[in-house]
């Protein structure tokens, strides 16, 4: 605006290209020039989205979010993963933000209309191995669509399998912002960044995602499935401030890394690994569905939900807003409308569980089956906490059991 | 400038009571610099907004420094694709455009027609002027209303440019902005028309040099700028009342000044009615 | 942000006293620390206050509305206001901006919870002067107040009064931002700025409140006043986006400036000024109560409202803004929500009347029955309109019978 | 500056996913203002939010120039009414309070308790040290977090600051920022630590002037500064994720750069977990 200006500014290639990649953001959908990028496979998708511009809002009322502008962006990018007649979505939102060590994840989550086809089957598969849940249901109900920055192409990540939420359960690994990135970890990772990230939203969203207490109906002989409480009174911002206010709307996910438990058949031959003693896990007491915010495990004094109320408005118009002391970066905000209550749920972090002390490696197996390669690389300098890890694993115990996976 | 685009609209919107839309800024913020990458040009400023019933006209302008030349216009329909908003072909084209009344559309394609009094270019001499129908783009138009704000509200704080003895226009580097008894008075904001400008609609064209940095103070009528200082401290916004939408702002301790016009361009011609009497003819007629 | 800064800034006193005034907009209400701002007078005020901020967004996702900052101290501004046991208000809203040459209004709109008593009668009332309506009542059922900027104290306007109505529909001034200044027009106006401000509030309001079609009952035979319709579906944006879809909440204001006829007590002598003649009156018609919008009559070929959708989101988040020809600067938007619409109206602009024509004063009145000294002011040069009227006046008379006050 | 502080946040907010809320930033844009006229300094910046369970602290930051003396910090809770933020009182104190865990409650008053093992000072010599119960309030605590992470992130970009040969730190007014092959280094980003400046925690005082402007490319662990452009072109974000919340941004063709803190105040110790093995190591490892 000012009339004067300093000097010259010269965009490099790279910057240029960005620019034009985030441009064609706000194009008209099938209006572009260039014939290059139109995607023109007919008509556009009608996956339903919610108000991400309104959800923006509630978050950015409690101090979450990425200003007006990147916003903007975000509301659209999604819009047109939403629209794309490839990727055939039911229904999408915008999930959060992975924030990476060299770039970052914006996240997408959403159904299919048709769940993808099974992979092939391997050609031996072992018979005591966990398999995974298909596409469109539990662990893989919903699918998971990342970009790097709004208008960089959306990418679909694959499903997730039992061993890798196992696996991820037990690393911390920040993200790189490379889907191929290796996974040097120990315990080793099967699978690379890309299955790690998976993972990952899998368990933050099964932990995180939350909806009002009551706003839907449990499962009960006349309906199977979850339905919306019609006569539902919309709760109150105070309500909403405390995890009482809320349930968890995911299913709960077992510690052999599924939503629905599977046996395996009996054995025949006493060959497996002794990692997986299916005897065990049937003891395994699983919560319900849309079990109350408040049970889950507190991090030793810190409470699992952190509420709070927007300030500087009449009470009636706060928006309240649980972060999550388990999962940093996880919010849920909820305002009291009308008729309804307006809410959403969101992650932006680094994709770690927070496990209330310092993090310990787990001791190596008791035996090691077979030479394990990707063990090879350095390990970076051990700290105090690891070289001399805390008696107390308790914390760590607690963890698995408890609220989330 | 792309970058000041917020804090400009930051000063402006207060007093406009009219913005940009997240939408609008995002796709601005975006698309302005990769059209000043595209154009090669060193300065490129969002001029405003001009809305129609259906659609509204981005428009954006640059300069060429030193600032003896023309301004170049651009318009978008969508604050993202960028075209040349090409000026009135002539004086005459101008005032022809200017007879036509009503909102615009919003489509630079929606044609106007314009009947005119004309003497055939094939007729014999003496021959009596005819009736004639001429069709005109709504684009004209937007042309036409931006050369006339611009003309208008185009304006700088005195001492903010200077002209060289070769009579090279240029930034004053040593401006660093205005006093509080400066910024408060209309005199010390001077319009910015470089000689080539051309004044628009149907007045003569005026070759001298005194329009360029003339105060505003002497614009008429007497009372159609407002100044005031209540929006941040130390932000000064004056609006020429004759085209509502106008806001130009100062930011009197750095030197930092814009304008920028939000609006539907139309131009207010009940102003001198709506205007109360000066301050001194009020006295004595009392 | 930036580390390096160049000069030393000093404010002016009036500039810190200004930002001083502003500051206490956010401080908590009852927290001040230095005693003198305290308003201290009992309990807060619990008007019902709309959801300022969510309106604003409204606003703004239609490209109106005066930034974020600003935005804030509106809604702070308007909060207080509410707050305030000294105004007692029922219910208020930001009613909009006027804007002056010297200075604005920002003005809101309420009702009290307990009408102002009448002012007291004159001694001698000329029984043939059309009396003001009661506050609480009429023209008079909404109280407003103006403030110089975001934080500076609310006066509250005085009622109207029929004469000030009627004149003002004939004048065109614009407002200075200094309530008591003259009013030196021709008609003359009976009052300062102050009362044209208020008359002008009035017809803006009159003309410009809408409703979604449909969201309220007129009364009927069980119900005697407005009430809400509970069987409403809301409209979508696409309705809202024409005139058809809103109807005016205000009551009709008619000729004689007021909204209940009022009838002379029957003339005993015929000594009245010749300018009201109520037999006239008797026959003006007067649409009903919840009109359609639609039905308001056109600038020439201009339609009296214009509608546009906002863009860049899905249809069915979009916000529908109708913008008034009639009366610049006055819109509503509307949006779709899961079981209500929401939406708003505002008028933000100089409190000006669009003719569809250059105005041109009324012609003096046939005999002067007193020498009017507020006319020997000099007028501004004429304009060619002025000196040759337009022939027609069709416009001008279409206008005052039409659809506003 | 409060002036600029949308613009800072502008750049900040994308890379941290928090953000300031309209309230808040509106709220600021006044009270600051106000604070640099009471305080009568000439650079007053806003530095951060720190969030606690029930309310957060607001942290502005003012810096006496030439740059050889100590920043003063203030906070607010209600970005309205702002305080002065005292240091930690001594090494001894902050090495106590760096021992108190878990999140802060908004209460400056809050007290936290400290149990350290300390000989009594009226005790005889050569006597055991008794177990000490040691009361603390929370607004110690910020201060001791506002500094850690001041220490740690406030960074300015190669060539912003200039040191006369009388010692005297000054800004370089040639400075107009970094060419695209500097801005992407991590060696071109130093630390600005005043000599005065103590470090916080219980590491040793560092008497020597390395420490000022030394470049953080060296801070361990290696790894823990994150370098992205993607956000607007010409701009880079560096972020510490020793502490998560940190953000410091240059506009890397005109210089302008500045730092931010968004967070509860925790410090990520688990990162040299996180971290993936440097690319060398994973090379050769696989």
């Amino acid at each position: 605006d000012p009339v004067i200006h300093k000097q010259s500014r010269e965009l490099t290639d790279a910057a240029t290209k960005f620019l034009k990649t985030q441009k064609l953001l706000f194009a008209p959908p099938r209006d572009t020039e260039d014939g290059e990028e139109v995607v023109d496979e007919g008509e556009p998708n009608d996956a339903e989205i919610p108000d991400i511009m309104e959800e923006l809002r509630l978050f950015e009322s409690v101090g979450i979010g990425f200003g007006p502008q990147e916003s903007v962006k975000i509301a659209r990018a999604v819009w047109k993963l939403a629209e794309d007649p490839k990727f055939n979505l039911k229904n999408v939102r915008f999930f959060g933000k992975i924030l990476g060590t060299e770039g970052d994840y914006y996240v997408a989550e959403g159904e299919l209309k048709e769940p993808n086809p099974p992979p092939e089957e391997e050609e031996d598969p072992n018979p005591n191995v966990v398999p995974p849940e298909e596409n469109g249901k539990g662990t893989n109900k919903y699918n998971y669509f990342v970009c790097s920055y709004p208008g960089a192409p959306w990418v679909e990540l694959p499903d997730v399998t039992p061993q890798q939420i196992q696996a991820a359960r037990q690393i911390v690994r920040a993200f790189t912002g490379d889907l191929d990135s290796k996974m040097a970890t120990y315990p080793p990772f099967p699978g690379t960044e890309r299955h790690y990230l998976r993972a990952q939203l899998g368990r933050i969203a099964q932990a995180t995602v939350l909806v009002p207490n009551g706003m839907l109906n449990p499962p009960n002989e006349e309906e199977e499935e979850i339905t919306t409480n019609d006569e539902f009174e919309p709760l109150t911002p105070e309500d909403l401030c405390t995890s009482a206010g809320w349930v968890h709307e995911r299913e709960f996910v077992r510690l052999q890394g599924r939503v629905e438990k599977w046996s395996p058949p009996p054995p025949e031959t006493d060959d497996d690994d002794g990692d997986e003693p299916p005897e065990e896990d049937d003891t395994e007491e699983v919560p319900g569905i849309l079990t109350s915010a408040e049970e889950d495990t507190p991090i030793g004094e810190t409470p699992s939900w952190v509420g709070r109320l927007s300030k500087g408005m009449p009470a009636k118009y706060a928006v309240a807003c649980l972060r999550s002391m388990r999962w940093p970066g996880a919010y849920v905000v909820g305002t009291y409308g009308e008729k309804v209550n307006k809410f959403a749920n969101t992650y932006i972090g680094t994709g770690h569980k927070s496990l209330g002390e310092a993090y310990a490696p787990p001791p190596p197996p008791a035996i090691e089956q077979e030479f394990d390669d990707t063990l090879l690389i350095e390990q970076p300098d051990p700290s105090p906490e690891e070289e001399f890890p805390p008696d107390d694993e308790e914390g760590e115990g607690d963890d698995d059991e408890g609220d989330e996976d | 400038e792309p970058e000041k685009l917020m804090q400009g609209l930051g000063y402006c919107c207060p007093v406009l009571g009219r913005t940009l839309t997240q939408w609008e800024k995002s796709s601005l913020g975006t698309s302005l610099l990769v059209l000043r990458k595209e154009k090669a040009v060193d300065v490129l400023k969002f001029w405003g907004k001009i809305t129609g019933t259906q659609g509204d006209y981005f428009i954006a302008v640059s300069y060429a420094r030193p600032y003896d030349f023309l301004p170049t216009f651009y318009y978008s329909r969508n604050a993202t694709d960028w075209d040349d908003l090409e000026p009135p072909a002539s004086l005459e084209v101008a005032a022809r455009l200017s007879k036509i009344k009503g909102l615009l559309t919003g489509d630079p394609e929606n044609e106007y027609e314009v009947t005119e009094m004309q003497i055939p270019e094939d007729a014999e001499e003496g021959a009596e002027p005819e009736e004639v129908v001429l069709q005109h783009k709504e684009i004209e138009r937007v042309a036409l209303i931006v050369k006339a704000i611009d003309y208008a509200i185009c304006v700088i704080p005195k001492g903010a440019l200077l002209r060289t003895p070769e009579g090279v226009v240029m930034e004053n580097p040593a401006f660093d902005g205005l006093s509080e008894k400066e910024y408060r008075s209309l005199d010390s904001y001077l319009h910015f028309r470089p000689d080539a400008y051309y004044p628009p609609d149907d007045e003569v064209v005026c070759a001298d040099t005194d329009l360029f940095l003339a105060s505003i103070s002497l614009d008429l009528p007497v009372g159609c700028w407002t100044l005031k200082a209540s929006g941040a401290p130390t932000v000064v916004t004056l609006q020429n009342l004759v085209f509502p939408g106008t806001a130009c702002f100062l930011v009197a301790d750095t030197g930092e000044h814009g304008y920028c016009y939000i609006g539907d361009g139309v131009v207010n011609d009940d102003l001198p009615f709506q205007l109360p009497p000066l301050p001194e003819l009020d006295k004595s007629g009392l």
